[in-house]
């Protein structure tokens, strides 16, 4: 009888590596965070327009930036997935979506808080708070499908054509909203503060920005060696000789 | 033998399909009867205002098209998925995409059609007239067929899921939202006096993007449903 | 000619078979035997191409199944496990329908024939499946056999609810199939009725 | 460097403080509370294979 290992080595040899990297992109992580924090919170002055409730944004736009660029690189995985067959890319789809969806949920709240004292409403039905609701339902659906499945390799592959379905919706609900709000004549001041935002302010965001991907690494990693515990379980362990073996490992 | 062409399997698919809603009719009739009950429930709940009626006649229609649609779409692939002549399906010797394309069309004529020839009675009920009411049936027209391709994605991936009805309406309700954007937005602009030419040509750019992409989708997840 | 080479399947978390080689020479039939569970339902929709193996290939006439796709498909007759009859439909639309959509293109006459072969000559007309019994409609279902112009044909469990006269003329249409240089591979856990050297056996092990 | 000129006009963030502090505090908890599901999913993960390991043996 003749195995092929490849197709276990690949969750085999990832489990380890990604130990290895979670605290690096931790600590990175929690240090840009902290000094996003303070320029963002401490050393940003105010904007004349907003005031201070501009602040937001150094939480708001990063977690919306995260949000959708977790979804491309999610229906990136599947893509790979489906093309290759490979299971730990549907091991990291499975992974990257309980965070991309809650950096959109993050992203709508924070938004709606930005919204309250700037446009006088929590909601208002903008191109871009429209397409962001609208990728918390596609983050639900392919999180949904892939639990209501209980076949394993069906749920990996329908969750994963589901999620590059979605890829393509997104743009088209965001020009699609932008068109229709253009016809109404609805709000137009835009989330993005100014276009010659303050560079102590862009350097803030951006700090946060690098400071939640580096987070979001971090606990995708983790998440996906959780998954791989979770279902490789029985193939995953017993190719592994010893005990001893196992242990190293983990 | 002889292969039968691509066409003759195409009629074949529809054939059959057309066969058997004719044989049911009484599915065909409540999904027609359920958008003409929603849509009247509306001056109901809002009050018969003309003036009110005709501002959200637009939505209103369009979202209960919408819904009927996303009611009917349990039809497209579950009876063939239960009783094995989908599997069978699978095994012609045609591409699945086109096959898929005969499927959803013939599902199309029977729960599609009947909206859009509904739909100008539907609208006087709200006090639309004249090329309003053209625009009404004209976006609609162009609109339920590509809410019945972007449908039958979902469709195929929920087949034998539990809870599917819903999880299918979660899965399709975000993929329909351009097509309401644009059909509800045809027939506004078309009230307002600009012409709805222009959401009209972008709901015939969804079409052809959905008649292009969905039935590949939708060929893939069949295929992984039926595994 | 139709190969098998190292195909193993797994479900879910369970191995059904590996390693399985085999080969069926035009003139044969492999009977496919084994417990419930024991994957030979996989191992039939694996041989057509419904299911993907985890590893190994099916070739047809030397070539992965995989690469002829529609060309492999114009040469199978598959009766599955359900059986693909639409219950709104006489039994004389639902032959003529599929059929058509196969790629054998049979006059009513031949339709007729076989209904009249499966012994459901009085029910060919104005009478839905729908009142017909379960071993009827399997009866309508294993029509398409002697309709198929197909040289390679895949039938699970073809004799499940049929009754002994049924199962003995099936089996005839078998041989006959068999005899003018057709290959079968049938999943049954009945014995078929078939001179032994027509038959091989594969028995998978649960 | 620090643009502020006492602590409770820093907290009051001019009068918006509810909004501001209300989304970073989300954030956070949001944050934290990740981390702290991954970590109870992980103990629980590991309790698994430990026992499937266990039985191998």
């Amino acid at each position: 009888m003749k195995i092929n290992w490849s197709k276990y080595s690949a969750p085999l040899a990832f489990y380890p590596l990604a130990g290895k990297m979670i605290p690096w992109f931790g600590t990175v992580a929690a240090l840009t965070i902290a000094v996003g924090l303070y320029i963002g919170l401490l050393v940003a002055p105010t904007d004349f327009q907003q005031g201070e409730a501009y602040r937001i944004i150094f939480v708001h736009v990063p977690a919306a930036w995260m949000s959708m660029f977790l979804y491309v690189v999610m229906a990136g995985w599947a893509a790979v997935g489906l093309g290759l067959n490979a299971r730990l890319s549907f091991m990291m789809t499975q992974a990257i979506a309980p965070t991309g969806a809650m950096f959109t949920f993050l992203a709508l709240v924070t938004g709606a808080m930005w919204g309250k004292p700037t446009w006088g409403a929590w909601w208002v039905w903008d191109a871009r708070l429209t397409s962001e609701l609208i990728l918390l339902f596609q983050y639900a659906g392919v999180m949904l499908l892939r639990t209501s499945i209980d076949d394993q390799r069906r749920a990996d592959r329908a969750s994963g054509v589901c999620a590059l379905v979605g890829v393509v919706n997104i743009p088209i609900i965001y020009f699609s909203v932008q068109w229709w709000n253009t016809l109404h004549q609805g709000a137009s001041v835009s989330m993005t503060a100014a276009p010659k935002m303050a560079a102590i302010m862009l350097t803030g965001m951006l700090l946060m920005t690098f400071g939640f991907w580096m987070y979001s690494l971090a606990v995708i990693l983790s998440r996906v060696r959780c998954v791989i515990l979770e279902r490789e379980s029985v193939q995953f362990w017993s190719k592994l000789s010893s005990v001893a073996e196992v242990a190293e490992v983990r | 033998m002889t292969q039968p062409s691509l066409w003759e399997t195409l009629w074949g698919i529809i054939w059959r399909d057309l066969l058997l809603a004719m044989r049911r009719r009484s599915d065909v009739a409540i999904s027609v009867l359920f958008l003409v009950i929603v849509a009247s429930l509306f001056p109901l709940g809002v009050g018969p205002e003309p003036a009110v009626l005709r501002t959200i006649a637009a939505g209103v229609l369009w979202v209960a098209a919408l819904l009927a649609c996303l009611l009917s779409l349990g039809r497209v692939f579950t009876a063939d998925y239960l009783d094995g002549v989908l599997e069978q399906m699978l095994l012609i010797p045609q591409p699945l995409p086109v096959l898929v394309m005969g499927k959803v069309f013939a599902h199309w004529m029977v729960s599609g059609l009947p909206i859009v020839l509904l739909s100008p009675l539907l609208g006087l009920q709200f006090g639309l007239e004249g090329e309003v009411l053209g625009t009404l049936v004209l976006s609609l027209l162009l609109g339920t067929p590509t809410l019945s391709m972007i449908g039958s994605i979902g469709a195929a991936l929920v087949l034998g899921v539990r809870g599917s009805g819903l999880l299918v309406a979660l899965l399709v309700l975000p993929l329909y939202v351009p097509v309401l954007i644009f059909g509800a937005g045809a027939v506004t602009s078309s009230m307002a006096g600009v012409g709805g030419e222009a959401n009209l040509s972008l709901l015939g750019a969804c079409l052809v993007l959905s008649l292009f992409f969905a039935p590949w989708a939708t060929a893939a997840a069949l295929r992984i449903a039926l595994e | 000619m139709l190969q098998a080479v190292s195909l193993s399947c797994r479900r879910g978390d369970r191995r059904l078979f590996s390693g399985v080689n085999v080969t069926v020479p035009p003139g044969t039939v492999l009977t496919v035997v084994g417990e419930n569970g024991s994957g030979k339902t996989s191992f039939l929709r694996i041989l057509c191409n419904l299911l993907a193996p985890e590893e190994g290939a099916v070739l047809w006439q030397g070539v992965d199944i995989r690469r002829l796709k529609e060309q492999y498909y114009a040469q199978l007759t598959y009766i599955g496990h359900l059986n693909g009859i639409k219950d709104d439909l006489t039994a004389m639309e639902n032959l003529m329908l599929t059929a058509a959509l196969t790629g054998d293109r049979p006059s009513d006459a031949s339709v007729r024939d076989a209904l009249e072969a499966v012994g459901l000559k009085h029910r060919i007309h104005h009478l839905p499946t729908r009142v017909l019994s379960q071993g009827q409609r399997r009866r309508v279902a294993l029509a398409r056999l002697w309709l198929s112009t197909h040289p390679l044909w895949l039938l699970d469990e073809p004799f499940t609810s049929l009754d002994q006269a049924a199962t003995a003329l099936v089996t005839e249409r078998l041989r006959s199939h068999v005899q003018s240089g057709g290959l079968a591979v049938v999943v049954t856990h009945h014995e078929v009725a078939l001179p032994s050297e027509m038959v091989q056996r594969l028995r998978l092990d649960g | 460097m620090v643009y502020w000129k006492s602590v409770s006009e820093f907290l009051a963030m001019g009068g918006y403080g509810l909004y501001v502090w209300t989304s970073f505090i989300i954030t956070a908890l949001s944050m934290v509370w990740e981390i702290l599901a991954l970590w109870r999913r992980r103990v629980a993960a590991l309790a698994e294979s430990r026992g499937i390991t266990r039985s191998l043996e």
